[in-house]
């Protein structure tokens, strides 16, 4: 597969009061042509700074440390500022966490939505006003000709959800940011919309790199998926691979701290403590003190990534082969026995493992 | 244009800058021989043109130069104007016939006849006209109960013998009857015109019409400016040689300097610091005002200022040369009476003011040393060790400045004395003057007429403006046969006022402080300005040199 | 009410929450009214967790904090412990206060800033005079932290210096600290993050094993509410749509609002998401005008 | 819309009357009397004069006169000018006093605008600390300091401008600016918040995120989002003005009712001080309603979410 | 990637089990605990500007509070011999020299008064001789206390009032809201100069004069306030823990209020000295002799054309004051309010 984006090593700090937060520590990852990648993690994992530096969104007191990213052979990060807007809102696009607040309340929604069109100049204001309204139908709003008009108030949440969608899809761009895009809807509304993005990405071909904190809806929506964890991606695989057969301890906790509909024991399993602080981060495994497999070396040393199969890679020491063999909690053991007998069913398409993580 | 008062820096730019003078208003008179136009400025606005019900100086300045009276001041003098001649009593000063121009006409062409000062006299004492300066009249017989409701206003002993002949009766003889029909209040008006107008009658140029030199333009009634142009229905109108007077309404001296200086003025009014700093420049002309300040002490309130011994003290622990020099300096003159000096002569015309002031140990000489000594007798006498008194004054920036000096001053050389200034707007200060709701007040009077009378009437016992309650029965009797048995000998008027007042300076019954001055500074081509004792310009004869 | 409540928990339980025809009406009568609770009734027995779902706006924060008189009811009546709330008296009030507590949504704003952890937590403890002395208050403070897995060292500090999973437990502790029968917990876990959820979710369920708690949980996360509740009510525009156990309510929705809302809830498993079909609801069903009342 | 300025208007009437109600009545208790030669009068003259003003009457039917009297657009007679009525006097005066004002509010707060979106733009740089110091400057110095310095500096040393009265447009210049100080800083401060609160909103991120350059996303929704609010502060910049035109008129010699004001308050001129609180009152009270109408019409989510949310 | 495994020194026990640490471990707050106060306190001091401003705000309190006690000379003691003498140092630093320009001639001012050697005044003195740096200590003084008195009727009326209205809602409310309306309707200079001319001028008078207005701005910025925090959940929280209104006040509005306070009162202290001196201008401020900076600019700007010394210390105060004021207020907003400045 094509890969449309490469994200190499980023490193990103934050200048506080109280220091230098280390927000992103060496992540690395690409993006395939026409693939859902999601990120997952909790907040302040990193997630949302990632993706703000593919559009070099930035808060002013962050600074790009080293890395590079990587979009059609050219590295953003070393772009000027002219060339970054010629590629945001139009081969690049963003969607962002809150619906309510993320239209401009003084402009009328018809011209927000064509606003991409026209700054990048790909036609003239009647064709743009006219694009806007096709693709506000696009996005699913009643009676686009008649709401060109009007103000965001005048919609709701996951109407403006819709809107906001809309002005990110405009120009059809290559790639398609979401960062939450479903965090403040209501689930029935969630559903919805993910259901559109998912039918978009099929009409316009887009690829798209999903950040969310909800792993019900990685699974709904994502090709890969990334896992990260204070700063670092910890494990990324395929959505089959993620799901039924994760190997990074952390990713254990979170699938097996969900209740599932037809989770009835009497305990919920908890991730025990809280993350660390990104301020001072731990030397070793930054994931080592929650972790109840931890060993000597997770204190001392950062995991690599282990190669689990060509598309599958976690960082943590439990995969090395001198490590012990470890027990993973037991609704990780399920999954990963139903994952055997879905794969030996057929049941979970082959053309997964067929991709070939360039990578690696 | 004068430039002495700034450096070199200032030409400099004022050249670089020259290009963009033309974005000023026009406001330098340069004024050409042809132009005649004076440029002058005025403390305030216009309060009214009815000369009814006129009662301040500065519409007073508009009438006296746009309407014209029986007699007119020029300079101290006292001329014939709309009368032929200064008119003699007859019948023990009680009656005065008038011969009036044929040649006087209103600005709409009408005769001034004896019949406009009849309506205006008896419009006047009508309390329904609301005149405020009718007590003017009340030597006139019926006067007084007209101005009380009691009368008709026709009862007013005036008659218009016929159209040129005016008659007036008085209750008793009235020595300085003559001298008080230069006020705007006795002037004549158009009957017609007044009926016409009803109430605003006067309120603005264009409701009413003149008689005098000068006709009123561009005055709406309330703005702050006005100009005042040549009458030609004027019955002396060949002597008058402005074609106009503009007036501006500054109420700034440093806005009024600034506009002096660039040539905006040819007139200009200064006060406090502005005042003392141009003191020695040409331009500085002191206008000596018929007004006299005094303080006031309540003897009803404060038994202490009983004592004779302690008013004493207090006026000679006042050092008023330094005070009108340092503090005022605008050129005001220290009292030594509260009759102003230049307001009126003795028969052997030394000036009364004058006369009354001979002795050098005189009362309101400055001694820090006979104060000191004057003041712990007093107390002694008294029985009280210290004195707390309030100090009421107005609230203007003068007044302000002078309690705050008078302050220090006594406090610092009478011991035991405490004072607490409170100054107050100044018709409230007026207010609670009257009530004798103070201990210790500056006040102020102003000559109505130029006849010493008018003050040392008010320090009699039963005068309402005798807010101290001092008290002296050979000072009453003195007062009372001035205006009865002796009223028609000038003579003996005089020596019983100038006895009253050596009576009242000598007992410190109020303590004068200073006459009043006015700083101008004046544009040396400004020539014949006669300015008279009643504290008005009479631009007749005035004109601009080349 | 329904007899079929009854049926589904066969033992007779004392009720310890009665709700009557609630109505709750905001600016009632202007054009702006809201109708946040349109007449519902439902009845909490002791020791039970009764959980409370809905989309935001149904109307369910709203039905907690007229059940614990944050709101005066426009209609209806609330009884607790059989007692007409609305109708108790001052002196009574305290009382009430005390066997009645709720936990709040927001970790961050539920903590005052300016005041520390300790005097947080004791709050409670002062207003209904239950500690004679400060070391004794300390004791019990103490004692409170433990109880929600934090230490005493942490009774001195201040909320923001805290995790968001933190705050909701010291939240927890204050609630607990006037030893209440009832506790609403408004979205407690809405505000956390995954890894969090699970901690707050299982110290509530310990909680009300060992102090015997009766919980009112309102949550919009499916999942969660099911694990957690033994019965559910699902509320929808002010009104409750459906009130059952929880099994019977995940498993054999009856509503079409419930079966659509189930239908949306994503969960983690990629084959099962791969299948999940969306159930559109249409509301207007509800504005037919029949009168409805739950079965 | 149409309700709730009726509903507003409604207000603004019982506003004004109980301003004229309070006024009324403070005047009563205020010492001093109206007439300038009261030391010259005998009490009986005084009586007759009172009578013939009315002052003798009871106060309240006194007041009961003057409602009446204001129900026909009378404000009574001034005391200082002998049969002036006061509404002639304020309608005479009002010009010159509108004029400067509205030019100072129209100068202060586009400068302020200017000042303010450039400090926010440049937020924490050089430009923002002088943009910010010179706001400050505007609030720190009385106006009346402003006016001596820029009359005796501009108009008398450079004489780039008329030094006073009031002679067409160029006589405006000066007090205008001395005027303007304070509306400049009062915007240029507000607008500096507003902007730097817009340019942190969700929005400004979208709007960069959809290619615009940054100069296109403040002119584009930056700017329009931050003015809004601005409009809010043009009452209490209103009063501001009516504060300085009272100095700066004096200054100036400009005849305008500020300078009226304080002249009537020391001549105990009642009607007149009356009048002019009504009317200071009464223009308040409009440039606030127009204020929030023009709020309401200029902001999309007042303008059709109907009247009721004023608050 | 996976070759970096190498590089890492493995041992035996590396891969020995440990387990996660124990709860209390990871519970523990390792930063020091700051206050809210604190923080704020930390904000501030990256806030040159403000910073400057206050410590130059303190000094110019604690030279006022000397001047109660203390100053160069009498403020209000003449000299009246030495009238308008320009400021002179001893060692004639230039624009101290005692000369002053008379007539386009440079003249020594001290000279000509004969004033004795080793008389000086730092600032000059005024029409009465009295000396402005010690008039201009009193002065500062005393503006800053009607500032502050000023500022206290604010807090005493303005708090009360906007947490009732608040937090009663309501009728209350509305009836509350409706008499700041019609208040506030009144051009507030006119309310102050209708007040001064009923009671005496003084200090007094002054300050309740501009209180009676003063407080609306504090009232509405509480009142807006404690709506907001009316409805947050800690607020919530105590009222179903049974705490009466009043207490709820002190414990949670009046803290959570604070910032908005202070800074409010940062603002309204320049406000007022600002005021005083306006309507010193127009003559019906502070009662002689006192001295305010009011008076001394009101009398300073009279005669700027000659004694422009007169004018400029003066100013040159005030505007200190009230750029220090106005700056310091500013940085405290920006650390109170930290969403605001980052």
């Amino acid at each position: 597969m094509e890969k449309i984006l490469d994200v190499k090593n980023l490193k990103i700090n934050f200048s506080t009061f109280a220091g230098q937060v280390q927000a992103i520590r060496d992540v690395s990852f690409h993006l395939n042509k026409g693939e859902t990648l999601a990120i997952v993690g909790e907040s302040g994992s990193g997630k949302s700074v990632t993706v703000r530096s593919i559009m070099a969104l930035l808060a002013n007191n962050a600074h790009i440390d080293g890395g590079e990213i990587d979009f059609k052979g050219q590295d953003i990060l070393k772009m000027s500022p002219r060339e970054i807007e010629k590629i945001r809102g139009n081969d690049i696009s963003m969607i962002f966490q809150d619906p309510m607040t993320s239209l401009d309340p003084t402009m009328p929604i018809g011209k927000q939505v064509a606003e991409p069109l026209l700054i990048h100049g790909s036609m003239n204001h009647a064709n743009a006003m006219a694009r806007a309204e096709e693709v506000l139908k696009l996005v699913g709003i009643d009676n686009a000709k008649n709401r060109m008009k009007d103000y965001p108030h005048q919609f709701s949440g996951g109407q403006r959800q819709r809107i906001v969608i809309a002005i990110a899809i405009v120009n059809y761009p290559e790639i398609l940011l979401a960062d939450e895009p479903t965090t403040a809807l209501d689930v029935t509304i969630q559903a919805q919309i993910i259901d559109l993005m998912k039918d978009l990405q099929h009409k316009i071909g887009t690829s798209i790199i999903f950040i969310t904190h909800d792993l019900g809806v990685v699974a709904g929506i994502a090709d890969r998926v990334a896992v990260m964890y204070a700063g670092k991606i910890i494990e990324y695989g395929t959505v089959d691979e993620i799901f039924y057969d994760p190997k990074h301890p952390y990713t254990w906790g979170l699938l097996n701290s969900m209740p599932t509909l037809d989770t009835s024991s009497k305990r919920l399993y908890a991730i025990p403590g809280t993350p660390p602080n990104l301020l001072d981060p731990p030397a070793g495994d930054a994931f080592a003190p929650r972790n109840p497999y931890t060993m000597e070396i997770d204190h001392e040393a950062m995991p690599p990534f282990f190669k689990v199969t060509d598309t599958h890679y976690a960082a943590t020491w439990l995969l090395h082969p001198d490590a012990p063999q470890v027990d993973p909690p037991l609704a990780i053991k399920k999954r990963q026995a139903e994952y055997r007998e879905l794969l030996a069913s057929g049941q979970i398409g082959s053309h997964k493992a067929k991709e070939v993580d360039q990578n690696a | 244009m004068k430039f002495s008062s700034f450096g070199k820096a200032g030409l400099v730019s004022l050249a670089s800058l020259f290009f963009l003078a033309g974005c000023r208003g026009d406001q330098s008179t340069t004024n050409s021989s042809k132009d005649q136009v004076l440029t002058r400025m005025e403390g305030d606005v216009i309060g009214s043109m009815d000369s009814a019900t006129v009662t301040d100086a500065i519409s007073g300045q508009a009438l006296v130069d746009t309407m014209d009276g029986l007699y007119r001041y020029n300079g101290s003098e006292l001329q014939p104007a709309i009368a032929t001649k200064i008119a003699n009593p007859s019948n023990g000063g009680k009656i005065y016939t008038y011969t009036l121009r044929k040649n006087a006409k209103w600005s709409n062409g009408d005769d001034v006849t004896a019949k406009d000062f009849v309506f205006a006299w008896q419009r006047a004492v009508d309390p329904a006209t609301k005149s405020q300066y009718a007590y003017l009249f009340a030597g006139i017989k019926n006067a007084t109960a007209i101005m009380n409701g009691k009368m008709k206003p026709t009862k007013l002993a005036v008659k218009a013998i016929n159209a040129h002949t005016l008659q007036v009766e008085l209750d008793h003889a009235i020595p300085y009857f003559a001298t008080m029909l230069t006020n705007p209040v006795f002037f004549p008006q158009n009957e017609k015109i007044v009926k016409k107008y009803g109430s605003e009658y006067g309120t603005t140029a264009k409701k009413l019409v003149y008689n005098g030199p000068f006709k009123l333009t561009d005055w709406t009634g309330t703005n702050n400016s006005w100009t005042e142009v040549k009458n030609k229905f004027y019955w002396n109108n060949q002597e008058v040689r402005l074609n106009k007077i503009k007036v501006q309404v500054i109420k700034e001296p440093s806005t009024a300097l600034n506009l002096f200086e660039s040539n905006g003025l040819d007139d200009a009014v200064l006060s406090g610091e502005a005042a003392r700093q141009m003191k020695n420049d040409p331009s500085f002309t002191p206008r000596p005002q018929s007004s006299v300040f005094y303080l006031e002490l309540n003897e009803k309130k404060i038994p202490a200022f009983k004592n004779k011994n302690i008013r004493l003290a207090l006026s000679k622990a006042i050092n008023r040369k330094e005070y009108v020099e340092q503090v005022l300096g605008n050129s005001s003159i220290p009292a030594r009476n509260v009759t102003p000096e230049n307001l009126a002569k003795m028969p052997d015309d030394t000036d009364f003011s004058e006369a009354a002031a001979k002795d050098t140990k005189y009362a309101t000489n400055f001694s820090k040393k006979e104060a000191k000594q004057l003041w712990q007798q007093g107390l002694k006498e008294v029985g009280i060790s210290n004195l707390n008194v309030e100090f009421m004054t107005d609230d203007s920036e003068n007044a302000k400045k002078s309690a705050e000096y008078f302050q220090s001053q006594l406090e610092s050389i009478l011991p035991g004395l405490k004072i607490k200034i409170t100054s107050l707007p100044f018709k409230t200060r007026l207010t609670r003057s009257q009530a004798g709701d103070f201990d210790l007040v500056m006040s102020a009077w102003g000559a109505d007429f130029p006849d010493p009378i008018t003050y040392l009437d008010l320090f009699t016992s039963n005068n309402s403006q005798n807010n101290g309650g001092w008290s002296n029965t050979k000072y009453d009797q003195l007062i009372q046969a001035s205006k009865t048995t002796h009223a028609t000998n000038p003579q003996a008027r005089f020596n019983d006022l100038l006895q009253a007042q050596e009576i009242l300076t000598d007992d410190q019954g109020v303590i004068p402080i200073y006459q009043r001055a006015e700083a101008h500074l004046i544009n040396a081509k400004v020539k014949g300005l006669a300015y008279s004792p009643s504290n008005q310009y009479n631009f007749v004869h005035t004109y601009i040199a080349k | 009410m329904p007899k079929d409540n009854e049926t589904i928990d066969a033992q007779p339980r004392k009720k310890l929450v009665q709700v009557k025809h609630l109505k709750q009406y905001f600016n009632p009568g202007k054009p702006n009214e809201v109708k946040a609770i349109d007449d519902i009734s439902f009845d909490i027995y002791e020791g039970e967790t009764f959980g409370l779902v809905g989309e935001s706006g149904s109307g369910k924060s709203t039905t907690g904090r007229s059940i614990i008189r944050l709101y005066k009811p426009t209609s209806g009546e609330i009884l607790f412990n059989g007692k007409d709330i609305s109708k108790i008296k001052h002196r009574d009030m305290l009382e009430f206060r005390r066997e009645m507590q709720m936990i709040f949504q927001d970790p961050y704003a539920s903590l005052n800033p300016r005041m520390k952890v300790k005097d947080i937590i004791a709050e409670g403890l002062d207003v209904h005079h239950l500690v004679k002395n400060d070391q004794e208050r300390d004791a019990r403070v103490n004692e409170l932290l433990n109880l929600v897995g934090l230490s005493h060292d942490h009774a001195t500090r201040y909320p923001h210096e805290f995790s968001g999973g933190q705050r909701q437990r010291i939240g927890i502790a204050r609630a607990l600290a006037v030893q209440p029968r009832f506790i609403i917990a408004d979205e407690p876990i809405s505000a956390l993050d995954v890894s969090i959820q699970a901690q707050v979710v299982n110290l509530l369920r310990e909680i009300q094993q060992e102090q015997n708690l009766t919980y009112l949980f309102i949550a919009h996360d499916l999942s969660m509410v099911k694990y957690i509740s033994d019965r559910i009510a699902v509320m929808h525009n002010g009104r409750l749509m459906e009130l059952s156990t929880a099994d019977e309510v995940y498993n054999h929705p009856l509503h079409p609002y419930t079966k659509s809302l189930l239908s949306a809830v994503p969960l983690p498993d990629p084959m099962y998401e791969r299948s999940r079909r969306r159930k559109d609801y249409d509301s207007s069903i509800e504005f037919d005008g029949k009168p409805r009342t739950l079965k | 819309m149409g309700k709730y300025i009726l509903k507003r208007v409604g207000y603004m009437v019982l506003t004004m009357f109980i301003i004229a109600t309070a006024t009324f009545f403070l005047m009563k208790l205020m010492p001093g009397s109206p007439y300038a030669n009261q030391a010259k009068m005998t009490t009986e003259q005084i009586n007759i004069m009172n009578h013939q003003y009315g002052l003798d009457k009871p106060a309240y039917q006194q007041y009961w006169i003057y409602l009446v009297g204001l129900l026909h657009g009378d404000f009574g007679t001034s005391f200082q000018f002998n049969n002036q009525p006061v509404s002639y006097l304020i309608a005479s005066r009002i010009g010159p006093s509108m004029q400067i004002g509205v030019q100072a509010i129209i100068l202060g707060t586009l400068l302020g605008i200017l000042l303010g979106a450039i400090a926010a733009i440049r937020k924490n740089t050089w430009v923002d600390t002088v943009a910010t110091f010179f706001a400050i400057i505007g609030r720190s110095i009385p106006n009346f300091v402003f006016a001596v310095l820029l009359q005796f500096f501009l108009a008398f040393k450079l004489r780039i401008f008329p030094i006073a009265l009031w002679e067409g447009f160029s006589s405006s210049i000066l007090p205008t600016i001395a005027l303007a100080m304070a509306p400049l800083a009062t915007t240029a401060r507000f607008m500096r918040t507003e902007m730097v609160d817009v340019l942190n909103s969700d929005y400004i991120e979208l709007a960069r995120a959809k290619g615009n350059t940054p100069w296109q996303t403040v002119a584009k929704h930056a700017l329009r989002n931050s003015l809004i609010p601005v409009v809010t502060i043009i009452g209490p910049m209103a009063v501001d003005l009516m504060v300085g035109s009272m100095v700066v008129e004096n200054i100036f010699s400009i005849p305008g009712i500020g300078d009226q004001f304080v002249k009537s308050i020391t001549t105990n001129d009642y009607p007149t001080i009356m009048g002019l609180t009504l009317l200071y009152s009464f223009m308040l009270v409009v440039v606030i309603l127009i204020v929030d109408i023009l709020y309401g019409l200029i902001d999309p989510r007042i303008r059709l979410s109907g009247s009721e949310g004023s608050n | 990637m996976a070759e970096q495994t190498n590089q890492i020194k493995l041992n035996k026990n590396s891969f020995n089990k440990v387990g996660a640490n124990d709860v209390d471990e990871q519970e523990k707050i390792s930063a020091p605990s700051l206050t809210f106060l604190q923080d704020a306190i930390r904000r501030l001091k990256k806030n040159k500007a403000a910073i400057i401003s206050l410590w130059l705000l303190v000094i110019i309190i604690m030279i006022s509070i000397i001047s109660i006690w203390w100053t160069p000379s009498d403020p209000n003691a003449q000299h009246v011999a030495y009238a308008n003498l320009p400021p002179k140092i001893a060692n004639g630093i230039p624009g101290f020299t005692g000369k002053a320009s008379v007539g386009g001639e440079i003249v020594d001012k001290y000279a000509q008064a004969n004033v004795p050697k080793g008389t000086y005044y730092v600032l000059g003195t005024d029409y009465l001789g009295r000396d402005l740096f010690s008039r201009l200590m009193k002065g500062v003084a005393l503006s800053l206390l009607i500032g502050m008195l000023a500022t206290l009727f604010d807090l005493v009326i303005g708090i009360p009032y906007g947490i009732i209205s608040g937090w009663k809602g309501g009728r209350t409310d509305t009836i509350m809201q409706r008499i700041i309306e019609i208040i506030s309707s009144i051009p507030n200079l006119v309310v102050v100069i209708l007040m001064l001319l009923l009671f005496t001028p003084g200090l007094g008078s002054i300050v309740v004069a501009m209180g009676i207005t003063g407080w609306i701005t504090m009232a509405r910025l509480v009142r807006a306030e404690t709506l907001t925090l009316k409805s947050q959940e800690y607020v919530l929280a105590a009222r179903t823990l049974g705490e009466s209104s009043f207490k709820i006040a002190i414990k949670h509005l009046i803290p959570n209020l604070s910032s908005t306070i202070i800074i409010q009162t940062m603002f309204s202290i320049p406000t007022a000295i600002f005021f005083e001196a306006f309507l010193s201008f127009i003559g019906i401020g502070i009662p002689a002799p006192n001295a305010s900076l009011g008076t001394l600019l009101s009398d300073g700007q009279k005669t700027f054309r000659f004694l422009p010394y007169q004018m400029w210390y003066p100013a040159a105060a005030i505007s200190i004051i009230m750029i220090a004021f106005n700056l310091l207020a500013d940085g405290l907003r920006d650390a109170f309010d930290p969403k605001a400045s980052e």
